[in-house]
């Protein structure tokens, strides 16, 4: 039996149309739309103006604290304004426009494909370089990655997982990366494994992927202390929390880190970006972004630009199809709903999925028939069903009680309810309004 | 408050029984048929026109603080006479109400009248309210003991309305629960609307 | 954890240097009850607490929520209830073996409680900091 | 094109509705309904259309007229309730006594709370109950099975009433050891096990055959319209505890397989206990709940009044459900114990 | 009226005169419903008697013993002649416990007839013991134990039980053979 | 016989004693009786527990201004002056007088005059809506229309208009509690100041974006043109992060600004009918179907008890 | 033996507020939350006992010998309220803190049917003595405990749910009990 978390979890059909799609190269938009949020901390200070002329890979937005992360230039060219542009949250936030000419990059930049595999700088240079790259979680958190690799004093680190899982559908940015740079991922795990100081690292991923499986643990013999946990198919996996159980048996403690457990988890993608920054002294301006659909004509894994509108990566995959009803950031059990083809791919995008309108259009809820089902499928052992009424009478002690803060958004509950209720929905609202009334009570 | 309202507003508007909810454990128990549910409510509707007259006799005697126990020995004398008084003239109807007599003194309706309006009224308001609201308590067990009646036994008052036994349940405990539950809220939606208009 | 804690509105009522006198509504059975204006039993009463550890000023008149542990609450019903029932029944039991005579045995259990409360007594300073209630300010 | 549609993840929508569950029940339902009307013919076809087309009706009315919702009617929990409440009574019932039945069930333990999801009672076992006790007589007379009945149904319902009367094997046993009977002379009155397994035996309509109900309740569990927690419990605590009695005294206690395969245990344990609406959220608690019908059957069995403990038996555990649901949570992942 | 004031003394005064007067007043109904209570509940008995034998003058009340515990047996005589015998009989085992009857025999240890002096069974079901309610008790009329069985059908005797009421059914033979028992005792010895 | 009544006389009159001593000392010794004045000031409330007040229930705030050494903090919003100067009397203080005030919205755009951009899927509740989007419609201060403010109304005095997809307050039945103000995430609605005859001016737009983006997202929305400002006679409009908004205390509604604005965004209710007519944009237009369809899958709930 | 069965008998089978209907009010307004219930279901426990045993002695040793058993009622009723009261001040003398706790964390019964009903049918019941007496006291109040614990769970989770509207309240709490009652109807016979 392969391993796997054990409480929880669905299996919707698995969808991954462009497994075997190369990962193509696409070239720079006319126009970037560089956002100034693209992680999960303090805003970056812009640093460039109106006017100004950018080279790729040259910082235009600085970190403003030690949860933030640099922003670099993803193209050459003029800065036309610092304007409010539509991003994936649906709002309008600050970016910064640059109009493409030519592709001049910053000369420290080792743009060669040759792997380089001799490591030859100390652990703190290495978090200091994966800082100055402003180098986030592309695993869908877009956690700045030098926190993590910080291990605070009195914690140990034991096991480097790397989150291969791409547990959600369709997606396929993160399986192509594994076999089309498995050596720079492996050295990248020795310099993250240095960096933290540890000797072993867990690669896991899901049987769906055998010939990435297949790959890695061929490579990993070669490597000392990387294994490869196949692992079986079955959502959330990818989720740090579930993935730390299903290969190491140990469990985050409610309300704690990996760390708490002495693991850090990243995804292949953040790790191919450590390479790169380290070795290459490449910031992180690129994505690689699985464009896909079932009407979609061409689905493809692209390398994409930072700021490139979707349309772009929409055309290139064939055009938006007629029966379009909704396109997401993301997969589509976590990803973001967007309405406008305008909003640019920022670093942790990693797909943009198209789904017809008969695939997606919700159904009208019915009342709770109190099946269990959303309990049984919660991989976090919490009761959906209660927290949803409990956020609707906002009842927000009750939702607490209920330990809402642990959900960690996977939707898995919603997924499988069969009165269709919008369970995710209001627990979010739950835990949004409870995590403000625990942040006020610190206060 | 007008003299006719005090008497009437007990039947419907304020019905001890079915719109306040007091004494429920009389109207459950004695309700099995509407002899019954007459009977008890008469008894209790005695017992509440006699201690609503005496405390409004009495109330300025009364220091407040024994207030309560005071009542509870008027309220409980009458009782113990209408005890007395069945049992030596109505022997059949004693046995069959049994322990839910010695329960009147308990009864939040005639404590609560005694505190809420007589200790606060003249002694004619009061014996209007005590009739008042016990015939408001009389009607709502009566009313219920004929429902339970005709569908528990198919019969009022001992007459067989139609053949057969009935459902039973209504004859039994979960039946007065039930059968209690839809006369409150019909009686309910019913009050609403009359206060609507 | 809201489940675990009961609370009630309060008003202070009294300060002394160390001490704060909060009057609580006792929610009586009959409180919440609909009809408790047509009934006379009805126990609005009015309990004072005293809260002795308050770091947070507080104004006489002011809204405060009391509240204390569930399990303090369970405690309580255990100390002042469980308890002397059970003990009740064990002197019954034992003097009844003893005996031979239920009667006695009722008296004797129902004499033996103030052994009970006398030992309650004897622990009165333990119980006192046992039961302790917080106050926080309304908001 | 349309306006492109914006909502919250998820955006993968299950091919799970409750539709498709409660037609999942329905199905399972029939070999049950097969293997009666061909036992009892037309009588049992009589009770269950009557009581299905009522429970629908009823549900229609209160909702549409007193409640003034939108009817619901088509998701197929009235159905259920109505099948499993013909299920739960004798196939030569007065036809009018059913659809006082289906009133209580629908009216009384469904749509006086709202409606489907809403109801901390079983209907069909609150309309089961209610009938038990109201009308004794009419719930407790049974005709025998015959398999001729298909043959010659059209007259079957009329003989039914009167011709065939005979007890259920539990009511024997209960009768005899009453009189004295040992339990041994008693076995050997009764249909054997594997008569029994078919449904070869005296009872109310759709609790007599035991294989049709497993088969039920094995493409339930397949389609993971249930899970095996409450069935599996519930059939073994029932074998469990009277395994036990019938192994202290053989004489006084039947063999725990008659117990299993008698008086509805089979029936109540997959298609009534399951219920969603009534049975508790975690699997823990699902298990506690099996445990507790199968130990009150047996009470009620052997030391009640009455030969049959089922229903009774899961009603008050319903009644227990939100205390368990209270105090059984699932296991929170990553749990920090409290000190 | 001023209101009285709470104190001590006057709260105690207050209570102490309410009891009085209550307690004085109560005593005065007792002795007047005194006579009358009593007076029903032996109409009760007698009224039953008259139920369960044909026409007397008058009884002679006598403790009969049966098995442990003794029964009351009033022997109805016309001047010397013995008409037969009421029993007042009972039973435990009613489906809601403890059930009294009165028993009437003849000379020759016929059952004259039965009447329920107490029960609490279930409406509907039990209670059709009551004559009032069914023909149940009628099936004893004119019976003799010694060739009619006083037991229910399904228990191999001769009595047609209460339909779903066998239990009830099965206490009323008891309480009667309860009582034939103790007459035949008594009239033997 | 008379032994009877003689210890019936002695055993009650015992227990009367007895009672009497122990309530005695429950009497004076532990016993704190309510303050009446808690009843009738309960009484004098209108009993709505709307909350309105600030307190959990009318009974708290009873407590409360029986507790209270005045009652210039406290005031019921329900029951108005009215309520306020009867528990004054029952206490023998002075009330707190405030101006009666009634819930506005302040948001006017209808689904003609924004343009749809997206067809929002989620669950129907505007909180929820509003944390993930700004709205079906390139507005992002507007009304999202899924009705939170109806659902938390406990006096059914909100409803969603179906043609204009936004809620409108029933004046007579509003009683300015507030809690539609509180519930409302963009929050669009206000307590102002109740004129005579219910009659009110203000600015039915939230926009806060810079006139020419606000113009495009919404035909009504306020563009901080100053032009009101500056008709405005008694100085009640101020203009901040290029949005108008009317000062209740200072406006005496002489209608000066309504006419004034370009984009039709100031509101007046419950005027006459002006007898100049001015050329005005049409107001309301016959609403086609394609309109209404963003408002029907709005589930309105029952109103909790 | 005969105490198992009379403890059945009044816990399931003859279950003082489902089937005896006795102190119906505290069921019906305490029952709103499960730690409530639990904590007044010991409560009425202790002074239902203690009523018992009070009122059986005075019975036996006062009422019947003086002849003065009429006066059963009212002296009950009268002890029944002063214990109560007693039993408070005791406390609150002995332990204000605990008195407090119990204050607010318990709301107060002090008079209802069930604790007079029961007094009254242990003594009317000839062949029991004190012991029965005060094991079927237990038994009863365990009982009352049990449909108040159930009853307090299931209206919890009726909180969470829209009921028809002239339902809510009182109506539905009297077809949950009613529901309960059928299904207690199951324990019939347990006690023989
Ligand atoms: C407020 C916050 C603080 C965090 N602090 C740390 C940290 O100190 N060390 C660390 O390794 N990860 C830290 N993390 C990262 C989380 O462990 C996690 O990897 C990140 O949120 C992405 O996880 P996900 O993609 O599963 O959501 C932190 C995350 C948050 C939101
Ligand atoms: C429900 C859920 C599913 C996730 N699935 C994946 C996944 O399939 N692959 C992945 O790399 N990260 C996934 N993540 C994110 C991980 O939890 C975690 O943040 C990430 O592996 C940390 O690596 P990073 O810091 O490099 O992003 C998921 C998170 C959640 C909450
Ligand atoms: C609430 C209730 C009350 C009952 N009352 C009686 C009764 O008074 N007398 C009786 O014999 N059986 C009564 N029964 C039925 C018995 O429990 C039992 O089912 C019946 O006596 C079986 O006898 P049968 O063989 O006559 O059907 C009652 C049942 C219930 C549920
Ligand atoms: C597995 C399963 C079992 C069910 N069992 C019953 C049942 O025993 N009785 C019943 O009335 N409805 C049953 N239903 C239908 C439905 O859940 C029931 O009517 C609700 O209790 C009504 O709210 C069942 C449904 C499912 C899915
Ligand atoms: S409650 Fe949260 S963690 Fe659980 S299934 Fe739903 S989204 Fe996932
Ligand atoms: S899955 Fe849906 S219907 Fe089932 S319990 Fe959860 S919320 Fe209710
Ligand atoms: S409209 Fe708003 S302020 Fe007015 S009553 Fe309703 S919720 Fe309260
Ligand atoms: S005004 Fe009402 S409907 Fe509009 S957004 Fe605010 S709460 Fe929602
Ligand atoms: S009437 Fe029985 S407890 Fe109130």
């Amino acid at each position: 039996m392969p391993k796997t978390f054990p409480k929880g979890g669905v299996h919707p059909p698995e969808n991954k149309l462009t497994a075997t799609h190369k990962i193509e190269v696409l070239p720079s938009p006319k126009i970037a739309y560089i956002p100034i949020i693209q992680h999960i901390g303090a805003p970056s200070t812009v640093i460039v103006k109106k006017g100004e002329d950018v080279k790729v890979g040259q910082i235009i937005a600085k970190s403003s604290g030690f949860v933030s992360a640099n922003i670099h230039a993803s193209v050459s060219g003029k800065i036309l304004k610092i304007d409010e542009t539509l991003d994936t949250s649906g709002y309008k936030r600050m970016a910064v426009h640059i109009e493409v000419a030519g592709d001049e990059w910053m000369p420290e930049i080792d743009n060669s494909t040759t792997l380089i595999k001799d490591i030859n700088i100390s652990a703190e240079e290495i978090i200091s370089k994966v800082a100055q790259a402003g180098i986030v979680g592309l695993g869908g958190a877009t956690f700045p990655s030098h926190v993590k690799l910080s291990v605070p004093k009195g914690k140990k680190c034991e096991y480097f997982i790397i989150n291969g899982v791409e547990c959600e559908p369709y997606l396929t940015s993160d399986h192509r990366l594994m076999l089309e740079k498995s050596e720079e991922i492996m050295v990248g795990i020795q310099i993250i494994m240095k960096a933290l100081n540890v000797s072993k690292a867990i690669i896991g991923i899901e049987n769906n992927k055998p010939d990435a499986i297949e790959k890695m643990t061929q490579l990993a013999n070669s490597y000392p202390g990387v294994t490869v946990e196949a692992l079986k198919v079955q959502y959330p996996q990818g989720g740090e929390k579930q993935l730390i159980k299903a290969v190491i048996n140990r469990e985050v403690p409610s309300g704690g880190l990996p760390i708490d457990v002495g693991c850090v988890v990243h995804n292949v993608g953040t790790i191919i970006a450590i390479y790169e920054a380290v070795q290459k002294n490449k910031p992180l301006f690129q994505s690689v972004v699985t464009v896909t659909g079932k009407s979609v004509k061409k689905p493809s894994n692209f390398l994409v630009r930072v700021g490139t509108p979707i349309r772009d990566l929409i055309e290139a995959a064939g055009g938006l199809p007629e029966d379009t009803g909704k396109i997401i950031n993301g997969g589509p059990m976590m990803g973001k709903a967007v309405y406008s083809l305008d909003v640019p791919v920022a670093k942790g995008t990693s797909a943009v999925l198209i789904l017809p309108q008969d695939e997606v259009k919700r159904r009208p809820m019915s009342s709770c028939i109190r099946c269990a089902k959303c309990v049984s499928a919660c991989p976090m052992g919490l009761e959906p069903y209660l927290l949803m009424v409990a956020a609707e009478m906002e009842n927000w002690e009750r939702t607490e009680a209920e330990n809402v803060m642990d959900c960690i958004e996977c939707g898995s509950c919603s997924y499988t309810c069969p009165a269709d209720r919008p369970l995710l929905d209001y627990i979010r609202l739950g835990k949004s309004t409870v995590s403000k009334i625990i942040r006020a009570r610190k206060n | 408050m007008s003299k006719l309202n005090i008497l009437t507003r007990g039947l419907l508007k304020e019905n001890p029984a079915l719109i306040l909810v007091l004494g429920m454990c009389p109207t459950l128990g004695v309700s099995t048929s509407a002899i019954n549910g007459l009977g008890m409510g008469l008894a209790a509707t005695f017992v509440l026109i006699m201690s609503n007259v005496v405390v409004a006799l009495v109330k300025n005697l009364i220091p407040d603080k024994v207030r309560i126990p005071a009542f509870i020995v008027i309220i409980a004398s009458f009782v113990t006479i209408v005890e007395l008084v069945l049992q030596a003239y109505i022997p059949a109807l004693y046995e069959q109400l049994g322990l839910f007599i010695p329960l009147i003194v308990v009864n939040c309706i005639i404590l609560g009248r005694a505190e809420a309006f007589a200790s606060k009224n003249g002694v004619l308001d009061s014996a209007l309210d005590g009739v008042g609201m016990g015939l408001g308590f009389t009607l709502a067990l009566t009313v219920l003991g004929t429902i339970r009646e005709i569908l528990g036994s198919g019969a009022v008052f001992g007459i067989n309305i139609y053949e057969g036994d009935g459902i039973l349940v209504f004859v039994l405990a979960p039946g007065a629960f039930l059968a209690l539950a839809y006369l409150i809220a019909i009686v309910n939606i019913i009050n609403k609307k009359m206060v609507k208009k | 954890m809201a489940d675990k804690t009961i609370e009630h509105c309060g008003i202070v009522k009294q300060i002394d240097n160390k001490k704060i006198v909060v009057t609580i509504l006792a929610q009586s059975a009959c409180a919440a009850c609909h009809a408790k204006g047509a009934c006379g039993t009805a126990e609005m009463e009015n309990k004072e607490i005293e809260i002795y550890d308050c770091n947070d000023k507080y104004i006489i008149g002011e809204q405060v929520t009391v509240f204390f542990a569930q399990k303090k609450g369970n405690k309580a019903v255990i100390l002042g209830y469980i308890m002397p029932l059970i003990f009740l029944i064990a002197v019954m039991i034992i003097v009844y073996k003893i005996t031979n005579n239920q009667d006695l045995s009722a008296l004797i259990a129902l004499l033996s409680l103030s052994i009970y409360y006398f030992v309650l007594y004897l622990f009165k300073n333990k119980i006192k900091k046992e039961f302790q209630f917080s106050i926080k300010k309304n908001i | 094109m349309d306006k492109i549609l914006i909502s919250p993840s998820p955006h993968n929508l299950g091919k799970d509705s409750v539709k498709r569950l409660m037609y999942g029940v329905i199905i399972a339902l029939i070999p049950a309904f097969g293997f009666s009307v061909y036992f009892y013919g037309i009588g049992a076809l009589a009770v269950t259309l009557t009581a299905v087309l009522s429970s629908l009706c009823f549900e229609f009315l209160i909702a549409k007229f007193i409640l003034k919702q939108k009817p619901t009617i088509t998701d197929g929990s009235a159905i259920i309730t109505g099948l499993l409440l013909a299920f739960n009574v004798p196939s030569n019932l007065p036809l009018w006594i059913v659809i006082i039945g289906a009133l209580v069930a629908i009216g009384v333990a469904k749509m006086t709370f709202g409606g489907l999801g809403n109801n901390p009672f079983n209907p069909a076992l609150v309309g089961r109950v209610f009938l038990l006790i109201s009308f004794p007589v009419q719930m407790t007379s049974w005709p025998l099975p015959c398999s001729s009945r298909l043959t010659n149904w059209i007259t079957a319902r009329a003989e039914n009433l009167d011709a065939f009367s005979g007890a259920t094997p539990l009511a024997i046993v209960k009768e005899g050891l009453a009189k004295g009977d040992s339990m041994t002379s008693l076995m050997d009155s009764m249909p054997s096990h594997m008569e029994m397994f078919y449904g070869m035996m005296g009872g109310s309509l759709g609790e007599i055959s035991a294989i049709a109900l497993i088969v039920g309740g094995i493409y339930m569990i397949y389609r993971r319209i249930i899970t095996w927690h409450i069935p599996v419990s519930t059939i073994l605590t029932v074998f469990i505890f009277t395994g036990i009695l019938w192994l202290i005294n053989p004489e006084q206690n039947a063999d725990p397989i008659f117990h299993i395969l008698t008086g509805g245990v089979m029936l109540g344990a997959i298609f009534m206990a399951t219920d969603y609406v009534t049975s508790p959220m975690s699997y823990k608690g699902m298990i506690i709940f099996g445990i507790g019908i199968g130990i009150l059957t047996v009470l009620i069995r052997v030391w009640g009044a009455y030969p049959e403990g089922v229903s009774f038996a899961i009603l008050i555990m319903n009644a227990f459900v939100p205390l368990i649901n209270k105090y059984l949570k699932p296991k929170r992942f990553g749990e920090v114990k409290k000190k | 009226m001023a209101k009285t004031e709470s104190t001590f003394l006057s709260m105690s005064l207050t209570l102490l005169v309410i009891s009085l007067v209550a307690s004085a007043s109560l005593g005065f109904i007792y002795n007047v419903t005194k006579e009358p209570i009593e007076k029903s509940k032996a109409e009760k008995v007698k009224a039953a008697i008259k139920v369960v034998l044909p026409d007397f003058k008058e009884t002679i009340v006598v403790k009969i013993p049966s098995d442990g515990d003794s029964l009351t047996c009033y022997i109805a005589v016309n001047g010397t002649d013995t008409i037969g015998y009421a029993i007042e009989t009972y039973t435990d085992t009613g489906f809601s416990g403890h059930i009294d009857l009165m028993v009437g025999f003849l000379k020759d240890g016929k059952i004259y007839n039965t009447a329920v002096l107490k029960h609490a069974e279930t409406p509907g079901l039990g209670d059709k013991m009551d004559v009032k309610k069914s023909d149940f008790a009628l099936q004893f009329k004119d019976k003799d134990a010694t060739t009619f069985k006083l037991k229910v059908k399904k228990d191999g005797g001769d009595v047609q039980a209460i339909t779903a009421a066998t239990i009830s059914s099965r206490a009323f033979c008891d309480a009667v053979e309860r009582a034939d028992k103790a007459l035949k005792n008594f009239i033997h010895k | 016989m008379n032994d009877i009544i003689i210890y019936s006389v002695i055993m009650l009159t015992l227990l009367g004693v007895l009672l009497a001593v122990v309530l005695y000392f429950v009497a004076q010794k532990f016993k704190v009786y309510e303050d009446p004045r808690i009843d009738q000031v309960s009484e004098a409330l209108p009993a709505a527990n709307c909350g309105g007040c600030g307190f959990a229930g009318c009974r708290n705030f009873a407590e409360a201004c029986v507790n209270a050494q005045d009652l210039s903090n406290l005031f019921c919003p329900v029951g108005g002056n009215d309520c306020m100067t009867a528990v004054a009397n029952v206490l023998g203080l002075k009330a707190s007088a405030k101006a009666p005030e009634v819930a506005v919205i302040r948001c006017a755009g209808e689904p003609k005059h924004r343009q749809q951009i997206n067809l929002y899927d989620g669950a129907a509740n505007c909180k929820i809506a509003s944390a993930l989007y700004g709205g079906q419609t390139d507005c992002q201060y507007g009304c999202l229309g899924l009705g939170d403010c109806v659902t938390v109304c406990k006096f059914d005095a909100i409803i969603i208009n179906q043609q204009t997809g936004l809620p409108e307050v029933i004046d007579e039945k509003c009683t300015s509690c507030g809690a539609c103000v509180k519930a409302c995430p963009k929050n669009i609605i206000e307590l102002r100041k109740k004129y005579p005859k219910d009659r009110k001016i203000f600015v039915a737009c939230m926009n806060h974006d810079k006139g020419g983006i606000a113009k495009k997202a919404c035909a009504v929305a306020c563009t901080a043109c100053t032009k009101c400002q500056k008709s405005c006679p008694h100085d009640a409009i101020v203009i901040e992060n290029f949005l108008a908004y009317i000062d209740p205390v200072k406006c005496k509604l002489c209608r000066k600004c309504v006419t004034e604005c370009g984009t039709n965004s100031i509101h007046e209710i419950n005027f006459p009918e002006r007898k100049i007519k001015e050329e005005l944009p049409p107001k309301k237009e016959v609403i086609t179907n394609e309109d209404i369809k963003v408002t029907e899958k709005i589930e309105i709930k029952d109103i909790k008890e | 033996m005969e105490y198992i069965l009379i403890i059945i008998s009044a816990i399931f089978v003859n279950n003082v507020v489902l089937s005896r209907f006795l102190g119906i009010c505290p069921f019906m307004g305490v029952s709103n939350k499960v730690s409530t219930a639990l904590g007044m279901s010991g409560a009425v426990t202790f002074v239902i006992v203690i009523a018992t045993i009070v009122t059986y002695l005075v019975q036996v040793y006062i009422l019947v010998p003086l002849k003065i058993d009429y006066l059963q009622t009212i002296t009950f009723i009268l002890i029944i309220a002063s214990l109560v009261q007693m039993v408070e001040i005791i406390l609150k003398k002995l332990s204000p803190p605990l008195y407090q706790a119990l204050g607010i964390f318990l709301p107060l019964i002090t008079t209802n049917c069930a604790v007079l009903g029961v007094a009254i049918l242990v003594v009317q019941n000839k062949a029991w003595g004190i012991l029965e007496g005060v094991v079927f006291a237990t038994a009863t109040s365990l009982g009352f405990g049990l449909a108040l614990i159930i009853f307090a769970g299931i209206r919890e989770q009726l909180e969470l749910i829209k009921l028809p509207k002239g339902m809510r309240g009182v109506p539905i709490a009297f077809i949950v009990a009613g529901i309960l009652a059928l299904a207690f109807m199951g324990f019939a016979g347990l006690d023989k």
